[in-house]
């Protein structure tokens, strides 16, 4: 076994310098009834890198690759250039391979970049302050959730109908153990949320409510009004962003005045991953830091007095208050924190305002182009660099077809949303800097050929 | 080696990316266009590269010497690992991509799942959950799960005091009761005392074996088997799997839900903190409660994905979706080939040779530090030790460190908690015996120190990147980004 | 410019600094006429990543994969299989860009390595002292025929006919130049070479006596009568190795008695890469050192009395030497050399034994199945990974269209001696582990196929 | 971090792989089955990946910090390069390949020597030269062939001093007398010296432009006109082309031949010491002698690689084979892949910003440094510096380990030989100013400690990984591999 340095000789002159017979002497304590004599049965045994590197290689040939392919899917993950640095460096074994940075004497690297991380994010959310990562955006948004309960004492949320709907599920799900109410209806498929019925649910029993920028159907709102409306009722307006880049464009949820702004980082440095691990970013006004959930870096000086970093203010953490913690949140997600970060660092702000640019332009030239397609309406006014297009028939269908045809063309609503009959034709299309205009080309002639 | 912050090298003029010309388009921002400075430094590659390369080298790590961070199990992490997680077919897929497209990850899924039930002795599996303490919530939702489908009302989950943080954490977070089970001198869960706290209002335990003490839990069967009696179901932690994996099933021992550390057991990079990957194996009894969305073989051979869309008939009892997608994929491609590499024969050896590395630490220290339970017989992966016997004055933390120094990274101490000024040493399977030696030589060294009270030790560790941190600082006035310097800004004024 | 860090008004900055009115300024020692005022004109200009990539990748998929098909290829460069920690090894920055070892006290990692590796090459190769590399065998070969000429004052080397062709065309290349004179002809399709006549062909003008081992047909012959013959007639006995995973498997040169043995070092940790870079193995005995070519690195003490490693004997060296060093060779193969020595010590004598062993069982395992192809007669008695089949008709063509089923089906004679009408039947085939059984049933299956 | 060797910690009973199991099958090995144990110490792949991973921190590499190695040019290596370098299309693929399964792999080579051409504004190219050095043997062979060609015997190539001593070496390696021509003042070729010394026994000059004091010589193309007229051939040492590429091309100064270091000019990574590349750029003249193999476009669009079996009609006077297969084809792919990134316009870029930097560096030490051509006008891509006014036993060597201490890799030393202990600085165009400025102060330091005398600069370094180490006793009494110590073998004969 290549990864086990023992051999036989090392095992015997240890076994036999603490008077040991055989290995069994150090498995006493497993009921002999339980204990299994030998390997299990109908697993396969030990095999070369070769043989396991094909195997794999196997199971990979049997998808459909998307930088293969013209590619259109977001609905909470998107496609990106990733630089090729990014992955070098979190492949330094120094990062790779070190543990949570709790002996801050032998981690200033992870500190340090977890540091730096919190400010990026900070800045991009519009926060003034954020933590070192949570799980992902549907964990985060539900962690905000919580974390709203906590500051209002009240446990009744307005989830926006355009939250994406596996968010919503994440609330519901954690909602029914522990008690909170969630109000939410699916989206409709009109150019424009209904921004003034939110406000009017809003009541004194409202801990939050959670509005998602640009929405699960690229929606585009500001969302001044409703942070007013939800701080006059004393609740907390919480803002959700499943694709970061777009505030390379956008004005940031934090200056329209949102408390909490959580997202979704797997569009920089991550990649698609099948959906994980990706990175949750949650930031959140000064006031509230105590409440936060999930670890945090912050800067101190050592016995030199030399700028420092250490994990801090973990009196919020599970491991010292137990079951008095913020969240059961331990590990995260660290090293898609510093893909994220790194990544971030090449943009700078240049770098990501440009990203943004041409983000939206290809996505409104695309729109353009297939809203001309004949029998399709394109739905957004507004829009970053993802939109909705209503077809004249059920969009799973031409998902699958486009498919067929190794065109990746978009989520269609109908799996996002399997309950609601009258979502069924729409689809959500991404169109990011990785898309050409060849490929925008072969997606509108090829749904025009499959709608003829 | 000292490096400055992104914020103070680099500027917002500046990329260390080229970008694609963009097309002509109009503007369909809805007039929300960003008009403020976000304040974000660019680099060019090379700053790039040199300043996380400078910064990693701060980070000691696995790659670097042994870590012998008891329960945190950190293990070499092979490469292969790294190259398979990397192929385009797994790490540029979509997650919504339509189903026949992906029936490769699905397998990947399918695979692992499989193994993990069979390495367990399940019925069942969830594979979405993030990290291990988002397993454990994965089990204790199916435990709350099932038992209102039963239309039974409990309220307590009981916890032997051993415990991580995570399981009272997390069966709070979910408005369980917690109360507490307490350990008997010997390092284990006083069975009578649990079982005489068994009645109609608890829920379940949580139990971890290996417990955090480094022993087997003889008696779980017998616990099990009193807790379902009593209308309750079992919870084990599973983060200590890697010490019996292939040696004992849970399921035998009538566990009804253990979530896995992948990167514990199976070798995925911890990454400086995550990202974890906790997939929770269930027993017959739980398995229908299991979240969405999972993968099942079909009858024409193919894989299909059962999320919302198609739950309907036979999957109506899940608990519902824990996640945005399908749970760590990037750390299912490397812990399956992981154990692919492995197989079944090579599981059994990593449990018997990570026993026999602990056990050789906790033979080879027992003369110069006090091992509370050493007496009573082997331990499993990780050798316990106390601070009994220092010199007055002299604690864990110099031992920890003073182990710095040494040029390794601090044990975990002051957990677990039954044992005063715990020091839990988990060396792995992966260590050779000479790396054995030269810690055990290094941890004497320093115990011997501190026995004897050297005054150096308290200010230790003197060759680190930074001197001890002032932590009392940081949470007192928290600094957790950054700003820029008031001075800075009045020269810049002037 | 992605990577070039001074923007606009760092270089305004700096060349104000310098009463510098433009770039140009700096530029004045170059004759007008010449400068050239723009980019050049008909190339393109600069280019994100993504669109460098697109390139390349397009570029990569023009060609057939080694990997991705059956395959038998071999005479000079053979495909193992190399365990993804060498490649995540030698990316380490540390390594990966740094400089010639010549400022010893930052370089400990780069010469501690070299040592390590000119210490594992010796072993191998049986020899007392080994270099830190060279670029590839075919000019490690010419170098040791250069070198024997300095050590005996004589210019006449014998080649063996089983020495590889392009190794013999570098030296005649060379030895065109410098006076040399090569006695070499083509192999004929025997089961043994005829080393009487070899050892019949030298004289006193005999440099040295040239052969490769296993040589270029795949045979293997014991070399110890030609080592005596040479040596008593006052020439030396170089001995080639192209394939060093043959050594684990049998005698090594220097047990043989060769004076100088080289190598080409593709085999371990470095890959096919259409032929480079590789790396040159060069070990001799002792007595011969100072007239070795290439880079040495040697034991010593630093000035605490600290064990450290240097680069030493550089007065054989053309940067201090000039017109007199051994060799014009400066740059080498060091990261080639890191690779080779990580594969050998992720191998050890366990592992390279047993990587010997499969290599050989898959092989006799092919050979004995191919020579069961109707037509097909199998040239060798003795054999390591590789033999020779004779085929029925011209082996280039049958090549190609195996080449057009996607298989990779060995080199043809004809390809390697396009003047030799008398071997071009033949057919080299090389199997390694990297090659299944099923692989070789489908080469046997097309093989009878083709020649039906 | 003291790091033992592979020989001290690995035994050979150990290995970090496992194999498949090989059939069965007799042996055909002729008898000559190794019996002898090799000698090769294994280690499982955590020690390995640890050994070198500890090892390469004692390395100083770009990747941390400023390389200012004049004439060595260590510029930023781009990670894409190692990216594209590793796509399976070109790093599995072998060099005897049917031509029609490889035409994408003799597109890159086609490709980047394309590039070559237009840049150098020359006829034809070679791109098989293993390195720099082998691609100036290129260029002399071509050369002699040519003379060879029209029955000239000529014997003698003219260097002068400030050349690369690989210039020399070459020259004499394949029979060349080799003369030298001395420098003017101003640190450049004395042109009437040369011409004074052409004749009919003159095969050609080896010039260096820019040459190795930084500076260009501006009469390259009288040096070539006069040249020609004796019937000689001009060889331009390439090494230095990064300074001017994309500004002038050597071609029209009437360079006849010259090499191009593939990691100076276009980033391919030095690797501690390789591998290199140096494809050979040609005249009209020179052009059809070039090596083979190369590769040529048919008619058709396909490419066909041009080698023994393929020379016959009209590529007859190639002077045959240097290297067994087609050169260092992973640096070709890292070379095209850096082209294609920087563009036409982006190369301009680097030739300007490498001689901003340099000039940067110039005028801002000249005041503490004595830069003997500085007054005279800018330098190119490198700063050249004396040891001039240093305190009296202060050497330039003083200053070069004085640099380690500051955190930066020594500038080359004692090299161009016209200078008296020349320190020769190239900071590239991948620094930043940011980085300049740092590396400027640190310099400046060093050379002011060396003008005051202060003595602890004798001892420099202090705080590398090693202090001075005894270059002589290595010489003296070579250790060129490692041996068993015997006192080890005596305690273990007991």
């Amino acid at each position: 076994m290549r990864y086990l340095p023992l051999n036989t000789q090392d095992r015997s002159a240890m076994l036999a310098s603490m008077g040991a017979a055989s290995i069994e002497d150090l498995f006493v304590d497993i009921p002999e009834e339980a204990r299994l004599s030998g390997p299990i049965h109908g697993l396969p045994m030990h095999a070369p890198e070769m043989a396991v590197e094909r195997h794999m290689k196997a199971l990979a040939s049997q998808n459909l690759v998307a930088g293969d392919v013209p590619f259109f899917m977001g609905a909470g993950a998107y496609r990106h250039h990733v630089p090729a640095s990014v992955d070098h460096l979190i492949q330094r074994g120094e990062f790779l391979t070190a543990y949570t940075p709790y002996q801050p004497e032998i981690a200033q690297g992870t500190l340090q970049m977890l540091f730096e991380f919190q400010t990026q994010v900070a800045r991009i959310l519009g926060c003034d302050v954020a933590n070192a990562s949570m799980y992902d955006g549907s964990t985060a948004c539900w962690e905000a959730i919580s974390m709203a309960r906590r500051i209002t004492k009240r446990a009744t949320a307005l989830l926006s109908s355009g939250l994406h709907p596996h968010y919503v599920g994440v609330a519901k799900t954690m909602a029914r153990f522990t008690g909170d109410a969630l109000v939410h209806q699916a989206p409709s498929l009109t150019a424009e949320t209904d921004i003034a019925g939110l406000i009017g649910q809003i009541d004194k029993n409202t801990s939050c409510v959670v509005v998602q920028y640009p929405d699960i159907l690229g929606r585009v709102e500001d969302l001044s009004a409703l942070a007013h409306a939800a701080q006059a009722a004393g609740a907390l307006l919480i803002a959700v962003v499943t694709e970061p880049v777009a505030l390379g464009a956008l004005r940031s949820p934090g200056e329209m005045g949102a408390d909490i702004v959580v997202g979704e980082g797997q569009s920089l440095g991550v990649g698609l991953q099948f959906g994980g691990p990706y990175v949750g970013l949650f930031g959140c006004k000064q006031k509230y830091v105590r409440q936060m959930p999930g670890r945090l870096c912050g800067e101190t000086v050592d016995a030199e007095g030399k700028r420092g970093f250490v994990l801090t203010l973990s009196t919020r953490e599970q491991h010292i208050r137990r079951e008095k913690a913020t969240s059961n949140i331990c590990t995260n997600s660290g090293l898609c924190a510093l893909a994220f970060s790194i990544h971030m660092t090449l943009l700078g702000e240049k770098g990501l305002r440009g990203l943004a640019q041409v983000n939206h332009a290809m996505a409104v030239t695309a729109a353009e182009r297939l809203e001309k397609v004949p029998g399709v309406t394109l739905l957004n006014e507004s829009f970053f660099n993802e939109f909705t297009l209503v077809l004249p028939k059920d969009a799973r269908s031409i998902v699958r077809a486009l498919a067929d045809r190794k065109i990746l063309g978009g989520v269609s609503l109908g799996r996002l949303y399997p309950d609601e009959a009258e979502l069924a034709n729409g689809l959500v299309v991404a169109v990011t800097e990785t898309a050409t205009v060849e490929d925008i080309e072969a997606f509108a002639t090829n749904l025009e050929e499959l709608l003829a | 080696l000292e490096e400055a912050l992104i914020f103070e090298i680099g500027d917002s003029n500046r990329t260390g990316v080229d970008l694609p010309e963009a097309p002509r388009a109009a503007s369909r921002l809805g007039g929300l266009e960003r008009k403020s400075a976000i304040g974000l430094p660019g680099l060019s590659e090379q700053e790039t590269v040199r300043h996380y390369t400078r910064l990693s080298r701060q980070n000691y790590a696995i790659d670097l010497g042994l870590f012998p961070l008891g329960s945190c199990t950190m293990k070499h992490n092979p490469r292969l690992n790294e190259k398979m997680a990397r192929l385009p077919g797994f790490a540029d897929i979509h997650p919504l991509q339509p189903i026949h497209t992906v029936q490769g990850a699905l397998a990947v899924i399918d695979e692992l799942g499989d193994w993990l039930v069979k390495l367990t002795g399940m019925a069942g599996v969830a594979m979405s959950p993030k990290a291990g303490a988002h397993g454990e919530l994965c089990g204790i939702l199916a435990i709350r799960s099932a038992l209102e489908a039963r239309g039974d009302k409990r309220s307590v989950i009981l916890v032997p005091e051993s415990a991580h943080g995570t399981n009272p954490a997390t069966a709070a977070f979910v408005g369980y009761q917690v109360e507490d089970i307490p350990a008997k001198p010997d390092g284990r869960v006083d069975v009578d005392a649990l079982k005489a706290r068994l009645g109609p209002d608890v829920a379940g335990v949580m139990i971890t074996n290996p417990n955090t003490c480094g022993l087997f839990e003889r008696d779980l069967k017998i616990i099990s088997d009193a807790v379902h009696e009593a209308g309750g179901f079992v919870y084990c932690d599973g983060a200590n799997f890697n010490a019996v994996v292939g040696k004992v099933r849970p399921g035998d021992l009538g566990v009804d839900a253990m979530h896995i550390n992948l990167h514990k057991t199976f070798s995925t990079p911890h990454g400086g903190g995550g990202p974890g990957s906790g997939p929770v194996v269930f027993s017959e009894a739980l398995a229908p409660f299991a979240p969405l969305p999972f993968v099942e073989r079909t009858e024409d051979g193919k894989l299909a994905l059962i999320e919302e869309e198609s739950m309907e008939d036979h999957h109506a009892s899940s608990f519902g979706r824990m996640v945005a997608f399908h749970g760590q994929m990037g750390m299912f491609t490397r812990a399956l080939t992981y154990i692919l590499s492995h197989g079944a024969d090579g599981l059994l050896q990593v449990a018997e040779d990570a026993v026999l590395n602990a056990n050789y630490v906790l033979r080879s220290l027992e003369d110069v530090l006090d091992a509370p339970f050493a007496a009573a017989g082997p331990c499993m992966h990780e050798a316990l030790f106390s601070d009994n016997g220092l010199a007055e004055g002299f604690s864990t933390l110099d031992i920890a460190k003073g182990l710095i120094d040494e040029g390794f990274h601090p044990m975990t101490v002051y957990f677990p908690l039954v044992v005063h000024g715990a020091m839990l040493v988990e060396p792995t399977e992966t260590e050779s015996k000479a790396a054995l030696d030269q810690f055990i030589g290094a941890l004497r060294s320093v115990a011997l120190r501190a026995k004897q009270g050297d005054p150096s030790l308290h200010s230790a560790p003197h060759f680190a990147p930074r001197r001890r941190l002032d932590e009392t600082l940081a949470a007192r006035k928290p600094v957790l980004v950054w700003t820029e310097p008031v001075v800075e800004q009045a020269e810049a004024a002037e």
